[in-house]
């Protein structure tokens, strides 16, 4: 049977390709079903058939790990935030005096917006205008299309996009708490899953996942993990 | 387009055909019961009252986000409640992140569109030529056919165009209860959704753009028969 | 006793209507009376168009409506002329002909091409409704409703937009049909002429109620209209021989002849005369004129209103009666007095039908 | 030439209207002719609800429509009856008035007391259009047109529908309108009763196009429908004096008298009778009976069809003419010939109306 | 309800309610200039033309899912576009994250649930009725006023209604060009998503049964009213 994963919108395009190695590797299809992690999470609670999901965040995970939904839980890589500026020099300057509309994601649910709300606060950073996407593309969308002039949006998307280097610059780690990106093995998923899920943690998916824009946990962490610490 | 692409078209006009049939065959007979309430005069009062009730009741699904609606049927689609358990029980299979789950939802939020025009079209309908025809010996069902359904004609084209062209647009209750399933559940609009997601532009731009040719050619000629029709009447 | 209707009913607005009426069997039946009378409230209650309580309608031994039964009306046979037409818009001449034909509950019946020809409609089968004129819409009710081949035929002021020579067609053409088919008929019409052709019973109604029943025969000479320029009596007679040259027929009438124009009828058959009230004079003797019917009678009675100008006198001939329309002014200066023999001119140009 | 139209155009369906046609000022002209000969047709052309190319309408000086100029319905100021009625649906029948009354594009006018008076509606006020029988339709669509206060009045069969009672009281008050209003008045009707009663000016219509245009007085006489038993004269006459007794007037009729009955007159005014043909008898002798007219009259013409019972006779008075309705029987026993002096028996009874 | 679930609400009645006015406005002449193809056959062809264009391009929205139009929307409110630019250099303001924007977009997707009922109307119509008005002297305006509105009452009728209550629900488009701004762009069917993503289901029950006993409360007194003045014109 085919391997089912729902994968929050933001990790979508960079699970793609961890796919597309693994089944050529496996010998094993991989159906890639994207949402919001809001819509995982409802989705698992009622039944869905998936066997992984790559949440954007470790809240969701937690909670459907203590509902007894999973058999697995582990963090796959931490979000990079960036600001990003269109066709200006972006840097630490520029966000600090940046007054205009800015675009980030609803904090309220998105983990890279939770982030960028905690490193306006430590930078004292006052935009003039905020404007919320319900998730991180769409705060990105929302700066590409050129409705908002700026944004703090993810590193992945820029790399994705190939945007020119000196329109965005990478916040540091320490200006918000992690943007900590779990995946849970489902507890009905197929061995497979577990496959797939060493796959991702192979060195050479997480060099393409670093190349994607994220960072990865650590080899501390992840031999921890290797021997089940994490469970 | 691709040919994940070409599979989520097929899943959608499969999708928005059934769902139209579906309508078709419960929402004609719901509209027809709505719009005979003013001249029902000889019925009971619980019926009226039930009209009454019923009425703002097939509109209400679309006063919630369809998104809300779809985690509400989430809900109840779930093995752990009633009617998810009676389906299961029945047929074995879960009714969400299934095509018929998306059918059903579909229906739901698709009804008013269809009932409501009818509706219309019902009510501003001589209602003598229905004597007429009875005394001619059309039993209720053959003036429904023969007299009802061509003199509401227009009626019936606009609705079962609004709601198959709103099926086909239909996305937020095909993602919650969908899943997003290739094959099953991935119709184009959740698969339009994922270009733009995932910020691929290109294949965006495609999609929509040949969503809308499509479409567009696709309500072209049916208004063209549409009118056709309507002239044929007129000179023949 | 084919027909019944018994039926008590008030209507929205106020207007009630309380009627027993037993229809008889192939006969015509015409229900007249003024605009707003209840004429076509109760064929809509007969055709079960109106769905009331207080309503009791049997045909044929059958219940059609009681407090518990309601036989819908597609299943009653009813051909329905309806005062208002209700040609189907979206069908042709010929598509509202075949939507009647189609749908005939029993064999038989009439041919599709007499009722074309009868009704001048050949030429209009392609056209839709509302391309017709308000005559050619009637003319396609009347078929259709004929078409059905109906139990019962029920006609509300069917030819009421129709000119006079469609009218003379038509009317004999009915009742030809009525006379082959033997299918009751109830007839609303405001105009007499056709009622006194046409019916065999009158139900006088005035405001929701039967005021009257009577065959057309006493209707004719006693209605409440015989005060009316219209009026004229009906009376029946046999065919005795006919006059070749000019088109004339002698009839029997009672125990005298009167001269008729006709057409192919034939001896010994049973015919109705229509003799206008205002083509009756009186004399009491007999003088040359054109006038070629001069026949024996008594003067049954004198109706003078005291106002207007003319009065009507009831003559009696062997069991049946006359009606004559004269001035008040001649009637006073001539003294005619009930009982009194007197002779009544009649021109002879009367119209005529053939009943049995 | 107050209206004059000129319309050569094509149906959908082939039927072809080829008229040239000039109303008369302030008359009322008729259009007469049988079912689907153009009679609407025109009427709507006149309205401009039908805006067809190859028209020309002009009304009083102002063009209402060549190729280039069209003036739309709204504002013609035409107070059209249709023959399908067309009332407001959701208006009751006050409703109905209002509308019209409301939208009157000049002052004065018709009293709206009068209108419900005369057309019996003061009851019906609060009914919707549906709960009114046939005939009520039809009184509250001529109250309507009529309280639009029009410059030009359009009727397509008003009448059609109404009982004989109701025809007898609303046409004398249109009549009466139309000489107080001086609104010129287009009429159709298939009735030739109503016709010979209500028109000055007569236009027959015949598959599209006008056979023939005459004075009512010339068309009673001559047109083609002579033959039909409800033929009759109308005749121009002057009020000689009253006979209050039996309500009788004595009339000026050429250099001879008729009495008729009639309502109030006033003496030397000129007055229009109507003499039916079937009430005519010939006679070569006075003889005394009922019939209280008999005028020396010459023979005109004789039209004897040949077949059939009855044929006409036109008679000549003064200038003026009857129509004497026969058998052919009498006609050839007793001889008449062309130019011979004869005397016409008239039952006294003929409607009249009053004309200037 | 908190306050800012009650701000929404009261933004979502403005935006339904300005939405619908705009319709009205707007809808009602394209409706009726589309209803009169049949009839006009004195037109010229250049108008029959565009009228077979325009109709299904009305009907074109609904095939695209919401969030896609709402996407193109925002390239079109983009500054970098024409229709962005020029609306900045008219107003200083973006389309985009403002109330007029969402109304705009709300607008284009609900037109053809408001254009599409009024059409059935329009053409089930009788004409007759309208000629009958021109002769007793009403001008083409007062024609419409007077007698086509209520003779099409229920069309225009459910038209409001499915208008209004598709812009309440509306979330796709007002997602993607609103950017959640509490007071000027943050409608209740958002705030709704945003409780039900967050997991707060308390709330998210709480607001969606709120809002579905009010919009069922309030349809149900529009049909009634809609039927008391549909029995009084019955009867008076
Ligand atoms: N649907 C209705 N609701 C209420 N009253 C009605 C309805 N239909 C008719 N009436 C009233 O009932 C009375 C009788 O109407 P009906 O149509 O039977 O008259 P009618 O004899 O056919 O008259 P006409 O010769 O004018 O057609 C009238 O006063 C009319 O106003
Ligand atoms: N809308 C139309 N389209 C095509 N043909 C029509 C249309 N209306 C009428 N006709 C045709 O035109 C002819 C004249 O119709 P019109 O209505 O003028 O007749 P009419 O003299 O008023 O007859 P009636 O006395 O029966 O009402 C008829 O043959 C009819 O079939
Ligand atoms: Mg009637
Ligand atoms: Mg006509």
């Amino acid at each position: 049977d085919n391997l089912r994963i729902g994968v929050a919108a933001n990790f979508r395009s960079t699970l793609e390709k961890i796919a597309t190695g693994f089944e050529l590797t496996h010998n094993v299809k991989v159906d890639i079903s994207a949402a919001s992690t809001g819509a995982l999470f409802a989705q698992v609670k009622n039944g869905a058939p998936f066997d992984i999901v790559f949440a954007a965040d470790s809240v969701r995970p937690a909670l459907l790990e203590s509902m007894g939904h999973t058999r697995l839980r582990r963090t796959y890589a931490y979000g990079q935030l960036v600001f990003w500026i269109p066709e200006q020099p972006a840097d630490e300057r520029a966000l600090i005096q940046y007054r205009g509309t800015m675009a980030i994601a609803n904090p309220r649910h998105a983990p890279y917006g939770k982030a960028a709300i905690d490193t306006l606060e430590l930078m004292r950073v006052n935009p003039g205008r905020l404007v919320y996407g319900t998730n991180i593309n769409q705060a990105f969308n929302f700066v590409r299309t050129g409705n908002a002039p700026a944004g703090l949006v993810a590193l992945s998307q820029i790399r994705y996009l190939n945007v020119p280097a000196n329109e965005f610059w990478v916040v540091p780690d320490q200006s918000h708490a992690p943007i900590e990106q779990q995946l849970v093995v489902l507890k009905d998923a197929s061995v497979t899953a577990e496959l797939f899920v060493a796959y991702t943690f192979d060195p050479d998916t997480t060099r393409l996942i670093e190349q994607s824009g994220y960072l990865v946990p650590d080899a501390d962490t992840l031999s921890r993990v290797a021997n089940g610490a994490d469970r | 387009m691709t040919e994940s692409d070409l599979v989520s078209l097929w899943l959608t006009l499969k999708l928005a055909f059934v769902t139209t049939v579906v309508l078709i065959v419960l929402g004609t007979p719901l509209a027809w019961w709505l719009s005979q309430r003013s001249h029902a005069r000889e019925r009971g009062r619980m019926v009226k009252l039930l009209q009454n009730i019923v009425e703002p009741l097939v509109a209400l699904p679309i006063v919630l986000p369809p998104t809300v609606v779809g985690f509400y049927l989430l809900l109840a689609f779930s093995p752990n409640s009633l009617p998810g358990e009676l389906w299961q029980s029945a047929t074995g299979t879960t009714l969400a992140f299934s095509f018929y789950g998306l059918v059903l939802g579909s229906a739901i939020y698709s009804l008013p569109f269809y009932v409501q025009p009818l509706q219309v079209a019902f009510s501003s309908m001589q209602r003598e030529l229905i004597e007429a025809a009875a005394t001619l010996g059309a039993s209720p069902l053959d003036r429904f056919f023969s007299l009802i359904v061509p003199l509401c004609r227009r009626g019936f084209f606009i609705a079962i165009c609004l709601s198959f062209a709103h099926t086909v647009g239909e996305f937020g209750i095909v993602l919650m209860i969908g899943g997003n399933l290739p094959d099953e559940t991935r119709v184009l609009s959740i698969a339009l959704f994922d270009h733009v997601e995932a910020l691929d532009y290109g294949r965006a731009h495609v999609l929509a753009g040949g969503l809308l040719v499509f479409s567009f050619v696709t309500l072209f000629l049916l208004y063209a028969v549409d009118r056709r029709w309507q002239n044929g009447t007129r000179t023949t | 006793m084919s027909l019944s209707i018994q039926a008590r009913v008030v209507r929205e607005g106020g207007f009630e209507l309380n009627v027993d009426v037993d229809f008889p069997d192939r006969e015509v039946s015409a229900l007249f009376g003024a605009s707003g009378s209840g004429k076509s409230s109760i064929l809509r209650i007969l055709a079960g168009l109106d769905h009331l309580p207080g309503i009791h309608v049997s045909f044929n031994d059958t219940v059609w409506q009681n407090e518990t039964i309601f036989v819908p009306p597609n299943q009653r046979h009813i051909g329905y002329v309806f005062q208002h037409l209700n040609l189907f818009p979206h069908l042709s001449v010929s598509g509202n002909l075949d939507y009647a034909e189609t749908r005939r509950q029993s064999g038989g019946g009439l041919s599709r091409q007499d009722v074309l020809d009868i009704l001048d409609l050949s030429s209009l089968l392609e056209k839709l409704p509302r391309q017709l004129s308000g005559g050619e819409q009637q003319r396609v009710a009347i078929a259709r409703a004929l078409l059905s081949n109906p139990d019962l035929i029920v006609m509300d002021e069917p030819l009421g937009s129709l000119d006079q020579a469609a009218k003379d067609r038509i009317l004999p053409y009915l009742h030809r049909l009525h006379r082959s088919l033997e299918v009751p008929i109830i007839y609303v019409s405001h105009a007499l002429d056709e009622i006194l052709y046409f019916a065999d019973t009158v139900f006088e109604i005035a405001a929701g109620k039967i005021t009257g029943t009577s065959s057309v025969i006493d209707f004719s000479v006693s209605g409440s209209h015989i005060n009316q320029p219209e009026a004229a009596a009906i009376v029946s007679c046999r065919v005795n021989s006919e006059n070749e040259q000019y088109s004339l027929t002698e009839l029997q009438f009672e125990d005298t002849h009167l001269l008729v124009s006709a057409g192919q009828l034939t001896i010994g058959e049973s015919v109705r005369v229509k003799i206008p009230a205002r083509d009756v004079s009186l004399s009491r003797q007999r003088n040359e004129s054109s006038i070629i019917n001069v026949i024996a009678t008594t003067i049954e009675d004198i109706r003078d209103p005291g106002t207007g100008a003319s009065a009507v006198v009831k003559l009696k001939c062997g069991n049946q009666f006359l009606l004559a329309l004269i001035t008040r002014k001649s009637l006073q200066e001539l003294r005619f007095e009930i009982g009194e023999s007197i002779f009544a001119q009649i021109k002879g140009v009367a119209l005529m039908t053939q009943h049995d």
